[in-house]
């Protein structure tokens, strides 16, 4: 048995120097926020506690079970990271694990570490974490395992498209390949994700339900965060069909913004001479549609979720 | 039961072996950034970073080819970006059929694929090369005094430390999973795909469970030898002025490079 | 028996030599990483025999028992019941020979009692019903049938370790391979383990560093170091050689 | 030695009663979950003491070593040195009390041997070169100078134990106390391991389900069962005691 690396782990060299800054920038701003808050929650336990599960994300990586023609399906772990220690300890611990796979194993590289973490950690706790938050007044078990499953589902997704965009802006592939490639992959991946999850957070229901209750660490400020979960969730299901279905439009948009000059050709020229981005009328109308897109389904949702706290 | 397989450091007696692990980290650092700021197709800046690496190589003591071999890892990736053999605008350099789709590569896009591939496989060559002559908790030292936050060095060093214990764990749950993966004649064995994916998440939350509570096991020991909050330790590392010389060195080479990767 | 490596050797009790159970023949065995764990090791089980595995740490015990059904090696030196081991009778063999591991934590990773001893037979295809009856009489003999509702994480180390046996005998295999069956169990749960054991009509195969339990339970006893086979034989026998007992890190009880 | 409660008494062997190490009184303590762990537990512990603490599974004995250092409870029925535990000493207490757990891997928490028996002195917050001598000596006394840079994952399970003994070593302690040390180690290792535990010149309160290291290495040896005390005496009394032993799931080594 060996370790065996994850295809969304981009090694060095695949990204340009301004799309790695850019989400080394991203991802140090969170981890700080990450760094202060399970300062104040978890207190003096957290170095332990978080060391541990780190491990434990890690090992449980490793746990697979047979589908079908000699593929198996494993765990990232990302969802179920901020599921059981709460979104900020569970950035943590991922960040943790993405960088003992590239710093030991070169699984995923050194300088692209930042977008690793940002794509395979943040989003993924963000997302997992958010998503299944949204129910958490309810109090059956069976709606809140369901959830937990569609928000690792999305976790995996949302990896994957980003992954796919930082990519594309490099220069490395084209949108209308890579984007669906990656998402086709991830939905299977993410199957095994979301089964494996709900059937660990079952176990973990049945045995320990006072770890995912209320009154635990995972529970911090779980409004806010059903709402910024919900929303990235959100922009990734509208955002991928459009994205694989209508790739101009996102291209031009990129064009416009000066993204795609940057990734492509001079790295000295990170700031090129653009001035503020003129939206095309396509871009304009997609944008547009998308963020009404976004508000409806974001209103339905957290009009469902009001009524299953108001039966609860 | 003991699973060393993780471990990627390998015991020599070297000139890079003896650095110290910042001098390593930051050179690696420097020199992958430098070759993702090389243009396409300096064939020439590669080569010289190649022969840096070489030279690391050699002070190290591990063979020539030691990196060399360990560093198809990064190539299945590759086939993500496989797609600008084709779609780059340039001369058709060849042109086949594959399927339903005439596919032609271009000389841009040959230039281009070429290019990320070889950048790749020079940046994951060092990064091979520091951790096979780096242990890893004076790696974790180096990012200490490279100041990463310490709560991340400390999550990481503790990971490092129960990787092992944890991984063996997880072995051995899925030895017994195996042992008793039975069939009987007559009957189909294996069970539904859900059911073993069940099965699987289970595994899962049986560690979880038991790394929870190992974790609060180790809260108590480590109160009890007087931790109260705060991590101290004791600082193993000092630059000396070999140190000092070889980073300058490795930083004043990379740096050639980039200008003949320019010229 | 004949061994092509020098060691003592006493006589072997001989029940019933036709009904061949377990033989292993000149096994090798090295992990990925060079480490040569097993030298020519070469042994015979028969029907109904209780066998004792004795060995100082390292010696080869746990990786013997992993060979016996198929977790390592399987490269047709092991023949259980008459069939070679073989890729393609790893599940067949795997119903025959019930191993159980060390640390009963490892052999039980669901939730409940009842799913981890049907484990084995739902994984073998028997139909809902042959699964409960196997199930109720594998908690049966290991005398926990009022545990079958329990949470496993919630048992105590002596309850977890008969609860492990269940998982096995719910398979109902030929030969129950036991690894170091009493460790960690306090004189009470010993106890019962040990009556349990004594009961049990089914070859075993059981390594152990608890020299009491070896004189108590087991006629015949194996004793390993550093991957061979260097002692075979008559318990009784093999317990008043002194010589033989320090020389590979053992006392006597 | 007066108990409020009705067990067996022997008679107590006094080691200089003045210099009095650790004395606990009537002691009670619940888990959050309700369950009662210790119920009234007195015991004193003279310099020098080498004590065994035995009993079932689940009596309540590693409840109250975590008590000793002030990891549960410190409601102050627990006196070191004539110091009550209190939350401002407790920092003092934990210098003085040395607790070894039982899984070495939960007691060697750092990558490296040196950082892991550096932990408590630097904790302590000793000055550079008072922490290096310091681990010098604990590896000294455990024989283990040669391993200070080697990584924990790598040593053995006995190794282990030594190092875990040495990382509370390191903190100069005046009591030690060890929760089954000789769990799990095999004849050899178990050997080293008494032979350590009977050089190292330091008042010890033992637990174990070991009959025969009890016997071999302590003096004086208290019963638990249910969270009591249920007898306190002379080894070599309390081993001849069928009924005790046998009322508390113990057994003659
Ligand atoms: N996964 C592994 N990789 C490499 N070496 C291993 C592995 N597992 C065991 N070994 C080595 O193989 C040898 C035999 O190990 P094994 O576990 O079979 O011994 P054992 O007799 O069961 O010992 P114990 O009494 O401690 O259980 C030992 O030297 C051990 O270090
Ligand atoms: N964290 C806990 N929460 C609730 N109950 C606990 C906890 N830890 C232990 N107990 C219970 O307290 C009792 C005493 O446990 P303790 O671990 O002190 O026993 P022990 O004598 O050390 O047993 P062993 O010989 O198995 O180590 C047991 O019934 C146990 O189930
Ligand atoms: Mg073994
Ligand atoms: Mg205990």
């Amino acid at each position: 048995m060996h370790y065996s690396p994850v295809p969304m782990h981009i090694p060095d060299g695949f990204l340009t120097i301004f799309v790695s800054v850019i989400c080394w920038g991203i991802t140090i701003f969170t981890l700080g926020l990450s760094i202060s808050k399970t300062n104040k929650a978890l207190g003096e336990k957290q170095i332990p506690l978080m060391g541990v599960m780190a491990a434990f994300i890690f090992a449980a990586q490793m746990i697979n079970f047979p589908v079908a023609g000699g593929t198996s399906g494993h765990l990232l772990g990302g969802a179920m990271a901020a599921i059981v220690l709460g979104p900020w300890a569970g950035m943590l611990v991922m960040t943790a694990v993405i960088a003992v796979q590239a710093l030991l194993f070169q699984d995923g590289g050194l300088v692209v570490m930042g977008a690793n973490i940002l794509n395979m950690g943040l989003l993924t706790s963000a997302v997992g974490y958010g998503l299944y938050r949204s129910v958490s007044g309810q109090s059956n078990n069976k709606v809140k395992l369901a959830v937990a499953g569609v928000a690792a589902w999305l976790s995996v997704m949302t990896g994957a498209l980003i992954t796919s965009l930082e990519l594309w802006l490099s220069g490395i592939s084209d949108l209308q390949v890579v984007v669906p490639a990656m998402l086709w992959v991830h939905a299977v991946i993410g199957l095994g994700e979301a089964l494996i999850t709900v059937s660990a957070l079952g176990f973990i229901f049945r045995t320990r339900p006072d770890l995912l209750g209320e009154g635990s660490e995972s529970a911090m400020g779980s409004r806010n965060w059903a709402y910024v979960g919900g929303l990235i969730a959100l922009i990734v299901v509208l955002f991928s069909p459009f994205a694989s279905s209508n790739p101009d439009g996102l291209e031009r948009v990129a064009g416009d913004l000066g993204f795609l000059n940057a990734g492509q050709s001079a790295p000295y020229s990170i700031i090129p001479d653009y001035t503020l981005p003129f939206l095309g009328e396509t871009a304009l109308s997609t944008i547009a549609a998308g963020v009404i897109g976004v508000l409806v389904v974001g209103v339905i949702a957290i009009l469902i979720g009001r009524g299953m706290k108001a039966k609860a | 039961m003991h699973f060393d397989a993780f471990d990627r450091y390998h015991e020599k007696e070297s000139f890079i072996h003896h650095l110290d692990p910042r001098v390593k980290v930051v050179v690696t650092i420097v020199f992958i950034v430098s070759n993702a700021l090389l243009p396409d197709g300096a064939w020439m800046a590669f080569a010289f970073a190649w022969l840096f690496l070489l030279l690391a190589n050699v002070f190290s003591k591990l063979g020539l080819t030691y990196t060399t071999k360990r560093s198809l890892i990064a190539l299945p990736f590759a086939f993500i970006a496989i797609t600008i053999l084709f779609s780059m605008p340039g001369e058709p350099v060849a042109s086949f059929k594959l399927l339903m789709w005439n596919l032609t590569i271009t000389d841009t896009g040959l230039l281009r694929f070429v290019s990320i591939l070889i950048r790749s496989w020079l940046s994951v060559q060092l990064a091979i090369l520091l951790v096979a002559t780096t242990r890893f908790p004076d790696l974790i030292h180096a990012f200490e005094h490279l100041r990463v936050p310490a709560i991340l060095t400390t999550i990481i060093a503790f990971l490092y430390r129960y990787l092992f214990v944890l991984t063996d764990e997880v072995l051995r749950l899925m030895r017994a999973r195996e042992s008793r993966s039975a069939a009987s004649a007559g009957n189909r064995s294996g069970g539904g795909v859900l059911w073993r994916a069940k099965v699987a998440g289970n595994m899962a939350g049986q560690l979880f469970l038991r790394s929870y509570e190992r974790s609060d096991r180790i809260y108590n020991a480590m109160l009890s030898r007087g931790y109260t909050g705060h991590l101290y330790t004791l600082n193993p590392h000092e630059m000396q002025s070999r140190d000092y010389f070889v980073t300058a060195f490795a930083i004043a080479v990379i740096f050639i490079v980039q200008i003949i990767g320019r010229l | 028996m004949p061994h092509s490596h020098p060691h003592t050797t006493f006589s072997i009790p001989k029940n019933n030599e036709d009904a061949l159970c377990v033989q292993v023949r000149d096994l090798h065995f090295s992990y990925p990483d060079g480490h040569m764990a097993l030298e020519s090791v070469s042994l015979k089980l028969c029907d109904g025999d209780k066998v004792a595995l004795v060995g100082p740490n390292g010696a080869g015990k746990s990786t013997l028992m992993l060979h016996l059904n198929g977790i390592l090696g399987a490269r047709g030196e092991v023949e259980i019941r008459g069939q070679r081991l073989t890729r393609d009778n790893l599940p067949a063999i795997r119903a025959m020979v019930g191993l159980v591991f060390q640390n009963p934590d490892d052999q039980l990773f669901s939730p409940t009692v009842f799913e981890d001893v049907a484990f084995g037979p739902l994984h073998m295809g028997l139909p809902e019903e042959d699964v409960r009856a196997r199930v109720d009489s594998a908690l049966e003999a290991v005398r926990m049938s009022s545990y079958k509702d329990r949470l496993s994480h919630h048992l105590s180390v002596g309850e977890k370790k008969r609860i492990a046996i269940a998982t096995v005998l719910s398979m109902n295999p030929s030969i129950l391979i036991l690894d170091e069956p009493s460790a960690g169990l306090d004189p009470r749960a010993r106890r019962t383990l040990i009556n349990l054991l004594r009961e049990l009509p089914i070859t075993m195969l059981v390594s152990t560093h608890d020299m009491r339990l070896v004189q108590e339970l087991f006629p015949r006893t194996i004793v390993m170091d550093e991957g061979r086979v260097v002692a075979d034989g008559l318990t009784s026998e093999i317990l008043e050689d002194e010589k033989l007992l320090t020389a590979h890190g053992l006392e006597k009880p």
